[in-house]
């Protein structure tokens, strides 16, 4: 089983940016060898996409294909007909997209749309297909394989259906796999389950695969081969332990080091606590349980504690008790040593302005239709009453404090880019003269080159300010890079806290250590050992410690 | 931000069209006293003389000039749609707005309000409303208003309740801003386009309760030309083969068309939506 | 299925007492507000003083409006409407001869126009941006434009009196027999569906098209699907929630909007009645057909939301 | 020979036809005859068509204008044509009728009698006379009917007409004597208004109205106001060559359109009102035929003199005179019209001023009117609506037109149809109205003219106008009762607060399938709206 079963070459794609067409896949080529696993990495905007789903012969809506060839068994892509394309598409190569959640059709059962691609290719008959279905959810461990598939999307967890997808693509026994950041939308302890299932899955039936993500650990778990594009070039191309071992390219070498930790010099002071959550409880209106359970945290003057957590830990419905959206049904918040009202309406002025909040998603945290200087200003005009020259003034110093020029001042949060959406964000906190900002997962939504960036900003920002950040994440990595404490929460209670090095180094509690052990090393290879530690029961599993 | 010229760049062929219609139609209201050959109620012919005669669009059912009525109707139509139209959504958009970003109790009872309104069909309550204030053009106006307010309520609200959840307008609230700051700065700019799009929708079904209204006795008072009462003066004529109703009935799809087109274009950019091929 | 289905309906229905309740009230006030009462109004010419307050004496019109009010009220909630004030017909038997015409014009009218507006629809999606789709999309707008009577009086010209295909009167009474009732109800049947047609085709486009863009329609074209398959099997069955909503929305107007086909077909129904009680100041009569008309909207509403529960697995099946 | 024979022949009957349905008359009959080398046999052919005899049978549609879902059978309140037809015209009978030349007749009554300054006036009531309900008829019955529209608390449009009636007296059974005020030489006219149709009387003296019982020739089967009825012959009817359908249909068609489309296709056999735009067409229809007839209605502007600036008889000649009268009944009628002369007896009728100036189109007199008054300019505004009559609202504009030299700013507002007659007419200061005119001037005078009638629109009350008005209903002297007459006519034209710009014919359609009378009555639409009772098919 070997010889070339795809080769790209000279690819050029186009996209309609604005009513013109631009370049986004400047002339690629790519071979993919039967059995083989190629790994696409880059941050967005890289092409990687479009680069990965052109093995289907197809492009996304806006975009073309103007030149190039793509050759599958030696049968050309590029120019053929739709029908032609169609009985190749989910036949010979099949697609597993980034969110199952959205790419299940909703109305549908999971085993009609396991179905739908070896039937209506005359693969199989529905009765075939159905066992054949079962078959491969048993393969990808997924539970009560029989009746699994009778269950609509919604009804199924976002893990469970990232593998019933890798089972669907498998269905029709196609040569080739595209993946496309199949476990990115997952929460780290889940994405390592799936990456085992699809890995063991793919092995087995020895089908190729063009497995792409922005994540290189994940990449460097999956493939055998590993292209590194950037703005639709390749930067390198090599066999993955060489790639990451030896890169030749300092883009490359960026990438490998974004999970360097920064060194944080232990400031000596006396422990001014900013922020005192005491026995916290809170649930939203008409639910029957709490979503948080009991929470004591304390921040310190000038410090950073880190909130570490899955979804559903409960850590941003605590930014939401702190800010005064959620009134807890128990507890006291004080602040500055002055007790917080629970309701954000009787709070006063001043109080809402020392506690700044800063969110995931910049794009949706700032309206469109304002323009930079009136975001970052309105607070200044809020709290400080700022006539506009004045204020204009200080908008100018925020943005040099963010490394922005001051003619951003004049935009539109739609003519930024998501690092400087978020620094504006930044800006907007800081202009408000915070003691406590709180970061809700400020970094999740950004590529990692740039999130790092952020990171570095924020750190700058709190020596120069004395200003002390409640940083709310999922990213044990971040966590890494710029906490002083560490609150780990789990399922709305806190399982462990205290300083850094405490947390981070053993004894660990078993949830800290699966959140630990979870997060993707960059040598090839740790997947798999993992796996079977797991399997063995030397490290701890979801199951073993009751998610 | 956008120049005029980028502005018919960005228009596609169809919203082009649709742009040409609706600045005719415009044109000749606005400046129907100098096109218009002949005055709103001035008898000129004999009745229904034939379309392409002495008289171009023919005359109607007692002998004025068609195309005059047309230019006068331009003005009248539109310019009574418009207001209508205008009444409606500064209400709905204000009411939704309020249900939406205070919520609770006024949300619950804003809404109740509406959907007991909402249950009287259209033209009954008109009827009822016109019989009681009479027919005059303010009256007709804040009537025809009044009951469009209610569907423009049910999407101003739905609108300001998705822009509610987005994180701006909690760091808004979280910044103290109060209710009125929230609706017109933070709110509006972000719920015009949807209304907007719906603005022309409700445009056109204004002019056609209008011409339902003439046709029940109670739209615009005589002379004044509406095409939704010309249709209706001219109707009784079809079955006997003179088809000057056709015109102002014309006159009617032809700008609903015209208005469709351009909003058609502009919720799909506005949207994003990207049909493919 | 579960038991919070008969929870919400419950729930709506109380809804849609009070709804009936507040329509009442601002009806009784409406047309307590008109010039004028059904003495002055049934009297015309010869009224004078003395009369009007003789008649008004009779039917208790000098009684203050809340007591009317609650007197309705109380018969209402025993079942009993009232007579009419013009000529002391009971309401319940006015209503129901005209109710049967109305339902009958609505449901015949619902079969050809929803399966037709549904099919139209599927097809403009399924053709998009091809001549096809703009000769449906534009010759729909152009329905939707004209206003009815002048669609009623095009039909009437071509159909009865150029070709006497079917009556230009709508003589329903005469009619006996399921035929020759939908004969001699053709023409506003037609036009009925002609302007509620166009709306329910845009809908269900526009519905579908809305969806094109989601990535499970993606998926499905990279499963290799055909169009027609994407559109009917993964477009569709998601679209349904916006088709029924338009849907029921036409349904309603089928009932309550047919005012001006009545009178351009003079077919006897709830619409005709209503403006010509609004007119003769018959109060009973008004708040009974407003009363239909609250109902059928709260109803069909009611219908509407469980129909997209119902296609909707989300709602069907809880987690 | 033979082919041109029964060619002949077919024309021949063709002809008869005509005759039997009352489109032809003799004169043109013979001449037509002759033509055809027929002329010696003429008359006989002629005799025979215009004596057919109806013939029974067959279901007539006949289309109304002006039904309302709030009719019934109460006749006080009717006043339109669908009620009349069906009320007066079908079901039921009043004591006289006013045949097709206009003399009152009697029809439950045998005879009537005056005395000989005809104050008094004995009425015989018909013998043998069956109600549906199988009552026999008798004076109580009418006099309780009579009753129905007089006294307190009555709200009958007929009320000043049956007070005039003065005392009524039952004689005996079957004898009835009216005492009245003072002289009326027209009384039988008053015993044949619309309104004061005879009902069943029960025992307390009271008439069941809403049961719809009556002696005419139809029964109601079912009557759905404002949509249809439903009758059914009386097979004992008095009448023999009357009610001759074995059913009726009565459908209320309020939209001109509807009725003209109705007629079109054939789903009516006759319709009262054509719309007058489009008559003519409807005329060349295959099977349809146009009947007009002369009449007394006619179309006026009621000013309500008490009001501001309608009280200034200057500001009245002088609308006036800014009505241009032709254009008027060329546009509006469409030439279905005589010239109006400001006063309410028309050229047909008996007592008409022939000699009286007609009034014409002067803006220039209005203008000097105008100053008269000390005004260089008015603002007036009319409300009108299509229920006043068809075109109104048109014809008001039109008016509006032809004001504008004489300096006249003429507001035209437009109303609801519905509730016109209740909510508008007589309570603004000027609007749009028509009168379907009545059979005497006296009676004409009194309803629409004499100060405090219900009907007077224009709140008139002149003192001359009131004298003759009396004097000359108990003249019995034809010279002098002309010259009263002619004398009111002039004060109406010349100060009264009524423009009359026409009188209008009836224009009403039939099939070619319904034999009539030769001579159709001009009181109403449809042969004075009794088409159901005299028609027959062919």
């Amino acid at each position: 089983m070997t010889g070339t079963l795809l080769d790209i070459k000279d690819l050029l794609i186009e996209a309609d940016i604005e009513g013109e067409w631009k370049p986004i896949v400047h002339r690629l080529s790519m071979t993919l060898d039967r059995g083989e696993i190629i790994g696409l990495i880059g941050e967005s905007g890289a092409g990687k996409s479009t680069f990965g789903l052109s093995a289907l012969g197809y492009t996304k809506p806006g975009c073309r294909i103007v030149s190039g060839s793509i050759m599958l068994n030696g049968m050309e892509l590029v120019g053929k007909p739709d029908s032609g394309l169609r009985s190749i598409r989910g036949n010979k190569v099949a697609y597993v997209a980034q969110s199952a959640a959205a790419s299940f059709n909703p109305a549908h059962t999971l085993f009609e749309q396991f179905a739908e691609s070896p039937v209506q290719h005359g693969k199989m008959s529905a009765e075939e297909a159905r066992a054949s279905c079962v078959e491969l959810f048993r393969q990808l461990h997924l539970p009560e394989p029989e009746l699994i598939g009778n269950r609509y999307p919604h009804q199924v967890s976002g893990g469970q259906l990232q593998r019933a997808m890798t089972a669907m693509a498998l269905g029709s026994s196609p040569d080739i796999i595209v993946f496309d950041e199949p476990t990115t939308a997952l929460d780290v302890t889940t994405q390592i389950e799936v990456l085992g299932a699809i890995k063991e899955a793919v092995k087995a039936h020895q089908v190729a695969a063009i497995y792409i993500s922005h994540d290189l650990a994940v990449v460097a778990q999956m493939a055998d081969r590993i292209m590194v594009l950037r703005y639709g070039d390749l930067i390198e191309e090599g066999k993955a332990s060489d790639l990451l071992s030896d890169p030749q390219e300092e883009y490359t070498r960026q990438l490998l080091n974004v999970r360097s930790e920064r060194a944080r010099k232990n400031q000596d002071r006396e422990e001014n606590i900013q922020l005192h959550i005491e026995n916290i409880s809170a649930r939203y209106p008409g639910m029957t349980f709490n979503v948080l359970e009991d929470i004591n945290i304390k921040v310190v003057r000038g410090r950073t504690v880190a909130i570490v957590g899955e979804s559903g830990s409960g850590k941003s419905t605590l930014a939401r008790v702190i800010t005064g959206l959620l009134p807890p049904d128990r507890g006291s918040i004080k602040f500055n040593g002055d007790l917080l009202t629970a309701e954000l309406k009787t709070r006063p002025v001043n109080a809402l302005q020392s506690i700044q909040m800063i969110y995931q998603m910049a794009d949706v945290a700032m309206n469109p239709r304002h323009r930079v200087k009136e975001i970052i200003g309105r607070p200044l005009e809020f709290y400080l009453g700022m006539k506009p020259e004045a204020r204009d003034t200080r908008v100018f110093e925020l943005l040099r404090q963010i490394e922005l020029p001051e003619e951003f001042s004049e935009r539109y949060p739609a003519q930024l880019s998501g690092g400087e959406k978020q620094r504006v964000c930044i800006a907007r906190a800081l202009a408000a003269n915070p003691d406590l900002i709180i970061c809700d997962e400020v970094t999740s939504a950004l590529d990692q080159l740039v999130a790092e960036g952020i990171l570095d900003l924020l750190l700058n920002l709190q020596k120069k300010l004395d200003v002390s950040y409640l940083f709310i994440t999922h990213d044990i990595a971040t966590v890494k890079a710029i906490a002083d404490e560490i609150v780990v929460m789990h399922q709305g209670r806190v399982v462990e806290q205290g300083g850094k090095e405490a947390i981070l180094s053993p004894p660990f509690a078993p949830y800290t250590e699966l959140l630990l052990s979870s997060v993707p090393e960059m040598e090839p290879g740790w997947l798999d050992d993992l796996v079977s530690r797991r399997k063995k029961g030397e490290a701890p599993t979801a199951d073993s410690i009751g998610t | 931000m956008m120049g005029p010229v980028t502005f018919l760049k960005e228009l596609n062929f169809s919203a082009r069209i649709g742009l040409f219609i609706v600045c005719c139609m415009a044109f000749c209201g606005i400046f129907a006293p100098w096109l218009a050959p002949y005055s709103e109620s001035q008898i000129v012919g004999d009745v229904w003389e034939p379309i392409g005669g002495k008289f171009i669009f023919g005359t109607d059912q007692i002998g004025r000039d068609i195309l005059t009525r047309l230019i006068f109707g331009a003005r009248n139509t539109i310019a009574l749609a418009l207001l209508s139209t205008t009444v409606a959504f500064l209400a709905g958009a204000l009411l939704g707005f309020i249900a939406a970003t205070m919520g609770g109790v006024t949300d619950q009872v804003l809404c109740r309000l509406v959907d007991v309104c909402i249950s009287i069909p259209t033209l009954i309550a008109s009827l009822i409303f016109l019989s009681a204030l009479g027919t005059a053009v303010t009256t007709l106006v804040l009537v025809i208003g009044i009951i469009y307010t209610m569907p423009v309520f049910r999407i101003a609200r739905a609108v300001a309740m998705d822009i509610e959840v987005m994180d701006y307008i909690e760091a808004a609230r979280l910044r103290g801003e109060n209710l009125w700051w929230v609706m017109h700065k933070e709110i509006l700019p972000n719920a015009l386009t949807p209304l907007a799009a719906e603005f022309g929708l409700r445009f056109c079904f204004v002019f056609l309760l209008i011409s339902s209204l003439s046709f029940l006795g109670l739209g615009l008072q005589p002379p004044l030309a509406d095409w939704g009462a010309m249709v209706r003066g001219n109707a009784d004529g079809i079955a006997w083969g003179f088809l000057h109703s056709l015109l102002p009935a014309a006159c009617i799809a032809i700008l609903t068309i015209g208005i469709n087109l351009l909003i058609d274009r502009w919720v799909h950019k506005a949207s994003g939506l990207r049909d493919d091929q | 299925m579960n038991n919070t289905l008969p929870i919400i309906i419950l729930k709506r229905l109380t809804m849609g007492l009070f709804i009936l309740f507040g329509v009442s009230i601002l009806i009784t006030v409406g047309v307590e507000a008109l010039a004028g009462d059904v003495c002055s109004a049934v009297l015309g010419q010869a009224a004078s003083p003395e009369t009007v307050a003789a008649c008004q004496a009779q039917l208790g019109l000098n009684q203050p409006v809340y007591v009317r009010y609650l007197d309705w009220l109380f018969n209402v909630v025993q079942g009993d409407f009232g007579t009419s004030l013009a000529n002391k017909r009971e309401v319940s038997e006015l209503l129901s001869k005209r109710m049967g015409n109305t339902f009958y014009l609505a449901t015949a009218a619902a079969i050809f126009a929803v399966p037709l507006g549904i099919f139209l629809g599927v097809v403009a999606a399924l053709y998009r941006n091809s001549a096809l789709d703009h000769a449906i999309s534009s010759s729909t707008l152009a329905a939707i434009s004209s206003p009815e009577f002048f669609v009623g009086y095009i039909l009437m010209a071509i159909f009865a009196v150029s070709n006497n295909w079917f009556p230009a009167i709508s003589d329903v009474e005469s009619a006996a027999g399921f035929w020759s009732r939908l004969y001699v109800s053709a023409l506003p049947i037609m036009t009925l569906t002609l302007v509620t047609v166009a709306h329910m085709m845009r809908m269900t486009r526009a519905s579908i098209v809305n969806l094109l863009a989601s990535p499970y329609i993606e998926m499905a074209k990279l499963k290799g699907m055909k169009p027609s398959r994407i559109i009917i099997k993964h477009a569709l069955p998601n679209a349904w929630a916006p088709i029924i909503q338009v849907v029921v929305l036409n349904l309603g107007y089928m009932v309550v909007g047919c005012v001006v086909i009545e009178v351009v077909f003079v077919y006897p129904g709830l619409g005709a009645l209503t403006v010509e009680s609004v007119m003769l100041r018959d109060l009973p009569i008004v708040q009974g057909t407003a009363m239909v008309f609250a109902t059928v909207y709260v109803v069909l509403f009611l219908v509407a939301d469980i129909l997209s529960m119902l296609a909707n697995p989300r709602l069907r099946y809880r987690k | 020979m033979s082919g041109n024979e029964s060619k002949k022949l077919q024309e021949i009957e063709k002809l008869q036809k005509r005759v039997i349905s009352g489109s032809l008359s003799r004169r043109e009959f013979m001449r037509a005859a002759a033509v055809m080398g027929l002329a010696a046999a003429a008359p006989a052919l002629y005799a025979k068509a215009a004596h057919a005899k109806p013939k029974k049978g067959g279901h007539y549609r006949v289309g109304l204008p002006a039904a309302n879902t709030g009719d019934n059978m109460d006749t006080a309140t009717n006043s339109d044509n669908f009620m009349i037809t069906m009320a007066q015209g079908s079901v039921r009978n009043c004591v006289t009728e006013v045949d097709a030349n206009g003399k009152a007749i009697p029809e439950l009554a045998e005879s009537l009698e005056p005395s000989a300054d005809a104050a008094t006036w004995t009425v015989k009531v018909r013998k043998g006379v069956v109600f549906h309900s199988g009552k026999t008829l008798d004076a109580d019955d009418i006099i309780a009917s009579i009753e129905h529209h007089r006294g307190e608390g009555s709200k009958s449009a007929a009320k000043s007409v049956a007070e005039s009636m003065g005392e009524i007296k039952k004689d005996d059974a079957n004898t009835i004597i009216f005492k009245l005020k003072s002289g009326n030489a027209d009384f039988p006219f008053l015993l044949s208004d619309y309104h004061i149709t005879i009902g069943a009387a029960d025992k307390s003296g009271k008439v069941d109205w809403m049961a719809g019982d009556g002696t005419g020739p139809y029964s109601i089967k079912t009557f759905e106001p404002g949509v249809r009825a439903h009758l059914v012959r009386n097979p004992n009817y008095f009448k023999a060559d009357e009610g001759n359908f074995d059913e009726a249909t009565l459908l209320a068609l309020n939209d001109a359109n509807a009725r003209m489309n109705a007629m079109s296709t054939g789903q009516v056999d006759a319709i009262a009102r054509c719309d007058l735009k489009t008559a003519k067409l409807l005329g060349k229809k295959p099977g349809v035929e146009v009947l007009e007839t002369e009449g007394t209605k006619h179309y006026t502007y009621p000013m309500d003199v008490r009001q501001k600036p309608f009280n200034d008889n200057n500001v009245r000649m002088a609308l006036k005179l800014g009505m241009d009268r032709k254009v008027f009944i060329d546009t509006v009628l469409r030439g279905y019209g005589a010239l109006g002369n400001d006063h309410p007896i028309g050229a047909s009728q008996n007592y008409h001023a022939s000699d009286l100036p007609q009034r014409k189109y002067d803006p220039d007199k209005a203008k000097w009117h105008l100053k008269q008054a000390g005004m260089s300019s008015l603002d007036v505004e009319m409300s009108a609506s299509d229920a006043a009559f068809a075109g109104a609202v048109d014809a008001t504009q039109l008016y509006a037109e032809s004001l504008k030299p004489a300096g006249i700013n003429l507001t035209v507002k437009r109303v609801s149809d519905d509730g016109y007659w209740s909510n508008v007419w007589m309570k603004v200061p000027w609007s749009a109205s028509y009168w379907s005119g009545r059979p005497t001037a006296d009676w004409m005078f009194t309803i629409g003219w004499k100060a405090g009638g219900n009907w007077t629109e224009t709140f008139w009350d002149h003192k001359r106008f009131e004298e003759l008005l009396v004097k000359g209903r108990a003249e019995l002297d034809e010279a002098k009762r002309s010259a009263i007459y002619k004398e009111m006519q002039s004060i109406c034209r010349d100060e009264g607060g009524s423009v009359i710009p026409c009188f209008v014919k009836s224009v009403d359609a039939a099939s070619d399938k319904l034999g009539r009378p030769a001579k159709l009555a001009g009181n109403f639409e449809l042969d004075g709206c009794r088409s159901v009772a005299r028609w027959w098919f062919l």
